[in-house]
């Protein structure tokens, strides 16, 4: 399970290209960061329909909204922190017409470890997942980054893909198993729900295995589509008495307060883990700032066993 | 109030007007018999005149004479002067090709009517645009399915002027003009997609529309099609750094097929441009970005439509058009400098018949 | 209680003129629109501590940065829905760096209603709840947009406050009652707790009015504070058995959110109320648009009351 | 690691260097008798030392000779050198007033030890900088409380230069360069004032700065002070329409008290300016927006020097110095096309021979 298979950004990168070899409509968009989210893959090998607009992330949006309006499917891509320079326009232009935009956001979460706080982008799923038409995805590994970029891109409506920089430890075999809309059970248990995506829905499988010595058995739930929300998670949840959440994200507005709100009529118990509402900060290494923030399988399985046996320290 | 009146419904609204001191089912009989159409079908229509605010009548226990109320007589005076001008689609026949004033004169009249109907909406700087937008429409007869051009009113703002002039080439019907920002209306406080189809991108925030106008200028070129793409840019609205970012990627994309026109009224919301954030030199801003500058007096739309006719034919860059404009659209009465202007009924009056005479 | 108090924007225009006569470090920065914010008093009152800095919102929030790192308490003004076009800056220079900026957000919500949905913002309270070191505000009625706007002048650090146009039913009589904070019971009840915020405040309390015939007793808290959120509130809610939330932002990742993260960990059953995760609308009349989106107090009277007995009609 | 060294550790770190074969018990008797140091005082900064990376001894039960690690010689190295120019502060003193030539070397060579240590940051980027930084700092000291004037580095991506050139003048230590993007590192990835205060402000988001540097020219203005605000700004960041908006609010409120400088070296991430934007005609962009413009041999850092002098003395408008670099700084064998560039052992030695040889 631990075994870390391609780069997130290369699986994007690589996939791209392939969707743009069967579908010429595909129009990809970049503010001067393709070799770094790999949309610079397409470039080569389709330079007439790739679009460096240099750094102006509104203006990109913008253009995309209008290849869209042409007909076109244009994949617009960047970091996740500068592409939300353009929320108001994604809001009042490309989610209010409803528009065929495909947004794919990189280095997202502290995957971009070294930039720090002004690179690591931890209130993408909010800023998103309010916006009305909006689909929300968050890949947990490079084998759903391929398989749910190729459904977004035959989907009507505007998505956003979320993904973070390389670090991708194998979840998935194949893509068939990822399917848009369908929240994923990897694992089954009947003491605690824990839903999570991204690179969480990793450690969500490595604190399970530690919960094991501790003989608490935890149901693991990959929740890669946070919009449109299923209402099936509602029943998923129930085979428990606790459900905790887990992501790459401020805990304030994101994957785990989506949960709250879809379980949040029936009386569930619910705990989030992911930023405590502060910046991110430089470092060496992405394991380490994961460790730092407590977001690694040793910290979650200890705040976990604590709520699931009922002391909440911290709160 | 997605669909305009049917001809039944413009039919029943001149009849009341001709047939007083009758009860609403004695006319509805009358009318019937008149024209053979099926009482029922008469019925129907009338309800919906009167949800629609039309029409008022009594009910059953409590007879009233049928009559139109005052927004009943507006929308029939307009579709009065519209069958004089030969309906729909037509309209531009009946324009001289050197004489747009009459043509401008319903426009300006219809703004008015919107804005003294719904007590709301921009007047002023939808008057400033009425002449640029009907040369638009004059030249490119953009946006509607048929159409190779693209418009975008990136002023939001000046939402009425674009629906009077999309009811003048039949886009709209004249009676829609009555239901200005009303709840369902295809008129929205600012052009709305989800709304109006042939608003092709909805606008209310400004500095967003000269980059969707990019992307669609790119569009067309990438699928090989001709077509011009104009964006209508309010002088302030430049103070938006997307403007500029749009800018640069058309001439940096050789955009020969994207046309922005700055409406240059040299007032902005909160005051005169030049005071808040001095735009000029503003044609040196365009040229160092790259694109063609034509500067016109916007007053004068012959000019406007001249202009666009050249460009149309000869464009070699992205082109920006300065159109010197008043705020007032030449009514002298209203503030130039003012920003928000709601008619009074006699002022609404008197620049109706100042008008259309 | 029904009577209509002072406008929104007026009360706080002209206490923003008291405000700046007791403090001179106080600069007003407006986008162009204050004629209609009625920042504008103030420019009148002190134009030399007044900048109108044009339409250029993020520059706004630039300039304003600055101002505070000049030690001034700049105040950046304008519509809720276009001052979201800075959000990257104010998450980026404003809130990482904790900057004493205050940020006053009018016609939010549906409160501009003619302007149709590019103007009407129902995001707001989410984009800046997820801010680290940001406070965000919705003060409930004129006499708490004078209470809090006076409080968050001498706070030290970034606030948000947001503020409809006019429609303002009198909740307050005394600005003393309103602390930055601290949530305010308005009315007691066993049945229900209604959290409010804005003049939905207003509509709780005719709810509760119109539940009372139906022997429901609801509880009404005003949450005119969203961050810091006090956990109080807890304590509050656990008083009655089911909690609703009403706001005019969209029902997901607003304060409705907010509550449902606090009480997560409980087991609490919540409803949220607000706008359903559409865009607005034009009207020509704002109440007309809350039946509309069914956020009057009949509506919200029966949808209250669906969920009290159980029938969980809609979901 | 908010803190530098003290005292105490530069003086254990120097005397490893010359004691070999020594455990670490045995090396902090022997120091502590030379010294005069208690012995307890030095355990405590020795294991400071030891967690930091610098030095490396064995543990109870498993001795082994104390020595410096790969980072520590190098920080020694440049605690050494410092020494030679006369420690901080008095660097200035030290450089000839036409002379830079050796400053310079000093302070190309601190980036690219950074850069080497962390392996990671923004080398190409921070090298086409570290003139202009150097002479901004000459010239207007900025930041640190006594000063009257402000710098923002918009380019936030080469904090590496900054912190160079920081150290060069006391504000960080030496020492610190060595743990660029650390945890709890004051020299984050971009400069960011939650850990390090004289940042002003934080940047790493292209495109801020320069509204912040109209901020603080507008603040200085309204409190009556003197003072310059200057914000460097790079080539492809002009892409972004905030710096638009800012050089528009600049010309509207005469702030002949802000300089921009534009790192201008053609490249910007994924390509060259003229080939992704197109910012030329740049000069007439930024007077159209009205400024004053000059433009200087940006690798010339006298030219740098003299020109920010004159400025000092004779602004009269907001101005924008477009200072023409090359992103490897000089380095010949740095492909200055290149954005991201990390140097092997190899190289860095090469280049540190070559810049302090
Ligand atoms: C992004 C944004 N900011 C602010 C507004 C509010 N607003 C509407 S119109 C207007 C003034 C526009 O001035 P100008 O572009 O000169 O248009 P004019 O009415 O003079 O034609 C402003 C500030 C808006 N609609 N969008
Ligand atoms: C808003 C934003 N968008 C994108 C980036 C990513 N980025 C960092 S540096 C850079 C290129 C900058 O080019 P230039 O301004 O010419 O600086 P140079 O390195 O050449 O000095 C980009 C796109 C960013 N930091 N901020
Ligand atoms: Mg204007
Ligand atoms: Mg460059």
């Amino acid at each position: 399970m631990d075994s870390v298979s391609v780069s997130l950004r290369e699986a994007f990168g690589e996939k791209l290209v392939k969707i743009g070899e069967k579908n010429d409509k595909v129009i990809v968009l970049d503010a001067d960061v393709g070799a770094s989210t790999r949309s610079s893959y397409f470039r080569e090998r389709f330079p007439k329909r790739f679009l460096n607009v240099g750094i102006s992330e509104q203006d990109m949006m913008g253009i995309a909204a209008g290849l869209a309006i042409e007909g076109f499917i244009p994949v617009a891509t960047g970091f996740a922190m500068f592409l939300l320079r353009a929320w108001e326009q994604i809001r009042n232009t490309i989610s209010r017409d409803n528009l065929n935009v495909k947004i794919v956001a990189t280095h997202a979460g502290l995957s971009d470890y070294a930039d720090g706080s002004s690179h690591q982008c931890l209130e993408d799923i909010a800023l998103m997942r309010i916006l009305p038409n909006m689909n929300v995805l968050v890949p947990s590994d490079s084998v759903s980054v391929r398989s749910l970029l190729e459904q977004i891109i035959v989907l009507k409506g505007p998505c956003y893909m979320r993904i973070g920089r390389d670090y991708s430890p194998k979840v998935y075999t194949a893509e068939e198993d990822v399917i848009f809309g369908k929240p994923n059970i990897l694992e089954e248990g009947d003491d605690v729900t824990i839903v999570a995506c991204g690179i969480m829905v990793h450690f969500a499988l490595e604190t399970r295995r530690i919960l094991l010595e501790d003989n608490i058995r935890a149901q693991v739930v990959d929740l890669h589509t946070i919009k449109p929300l299923n209402k099936d998670l509602l029943r998923y949840c129930e085979r428990t008495d606790k459900v905790v959440t887990f992501e790459e994200h401020n805990v304030l507005g994101g994957m785990g307060s989506a949960v709250c709100e879809l379980l949040s009529e029936k009386g569930f118990k619910i705990k989030r883990f992911g930023i405590m509402d502060i910046f991110g900060e430089s470092s060496r290494d992405y394991i380490g700032l994961l460790q730092k923030f407590e977001l690694d399988e040793n910290s979650l399985a200890k705040r976990v066993k604590s709520f699931v046996e009922g002391d909440s320290i911290e709160s | 109030m997605e669909k305009a009146l049917n001809r039944n419904q413009k039919l029943i609204l001149s009849s009341v007007s001709r047939n007083l001191n009758y009860t609403a089912s004695a006319f509805l009989r009358k009318l019937s018999k008149e024209s053979g159409i099926p009482l029922s079908t008469l019925k129907l229509n009338l309800k919906i005149l009167k949800e629609e605010g039309l029409v008022e009548y009594g009910r059953v226990g409590e007879p009233r004479p049928i009559k139109l109320t005052e927004v009943g007589k507006i929308v029939l005076e307009l579709l009065d002067y519209r069958e004089n001008v030969n309906d729909i689609g037509d309209c531009e026949k009946s324009v001289l090709e050197e004489d747009y004033r009459e043509l401008l004169s319903k426009i300006r009249s219809k703004i008015v009517f919107e804005i003294y109907q719904a007590k709301m909406g921009h007047l002023p700087s939808s008057l400033s645009s009425a002449n640029i937008i009907a040369a638009i429409f004059q030249v490119f007869k953009p946006n509607v399915t048929e159409s190779k051009n693209s418009f975008i009113l990136s002023k939001g703002h000046a939402a009425p002027a674009l629906y009077a002039v999309m009811a003048q080439h039949g886009i709209l019907d004249d009676y829609e003009l009555a239901f200005l920002c009303s709840p369902g209306s295809r008129l929205q406080g600012h052009p709305d997609k989800r709304f109006l189809q042939e608003v092709i991108v909805s606008t209310g925030s400004l500095g967003q529309g000269l980059s969707v106008g990019v992307g669609i200028a790119i569009g067309k070129k990438l699928k090989n099609v001709e077509g011009k793409v104009v964006v209508l840019l309010g002088d302030g609205e430049l103070e938006e750094g997307q403007i500029w970012e749009a800018a640069m990627s058309a001439s940096a994309n050789n955009l020969d097929n994207l046309i922005a026109i700055i409406d240059r009224n040299f007032y902005q919301m909160n005051g005169a441009t030049e005071e808040v954030k001095m735009l000029e030199p503003l044609s040196s801003k365009w040229k160092s970005f790259g694109w063609d500058v034509i500067e016109v007096d916007g007053r004068k739309i012959d000019e406007l439509v001249y202009i666009l006719r050249e460009i149309e034919k000869h464009q070699k860059k992205p082109t920006a058009i300065i159109a010197f404009t008043e705020r007032n659209g030449g009514i002298e009465h209203i503030d130039r400098k003012a920003f928000y202007y709601i008619p009074t009924y006699v002022e609404y009056v008197r620049i109706w018949r100042e008008q259309i005479g």
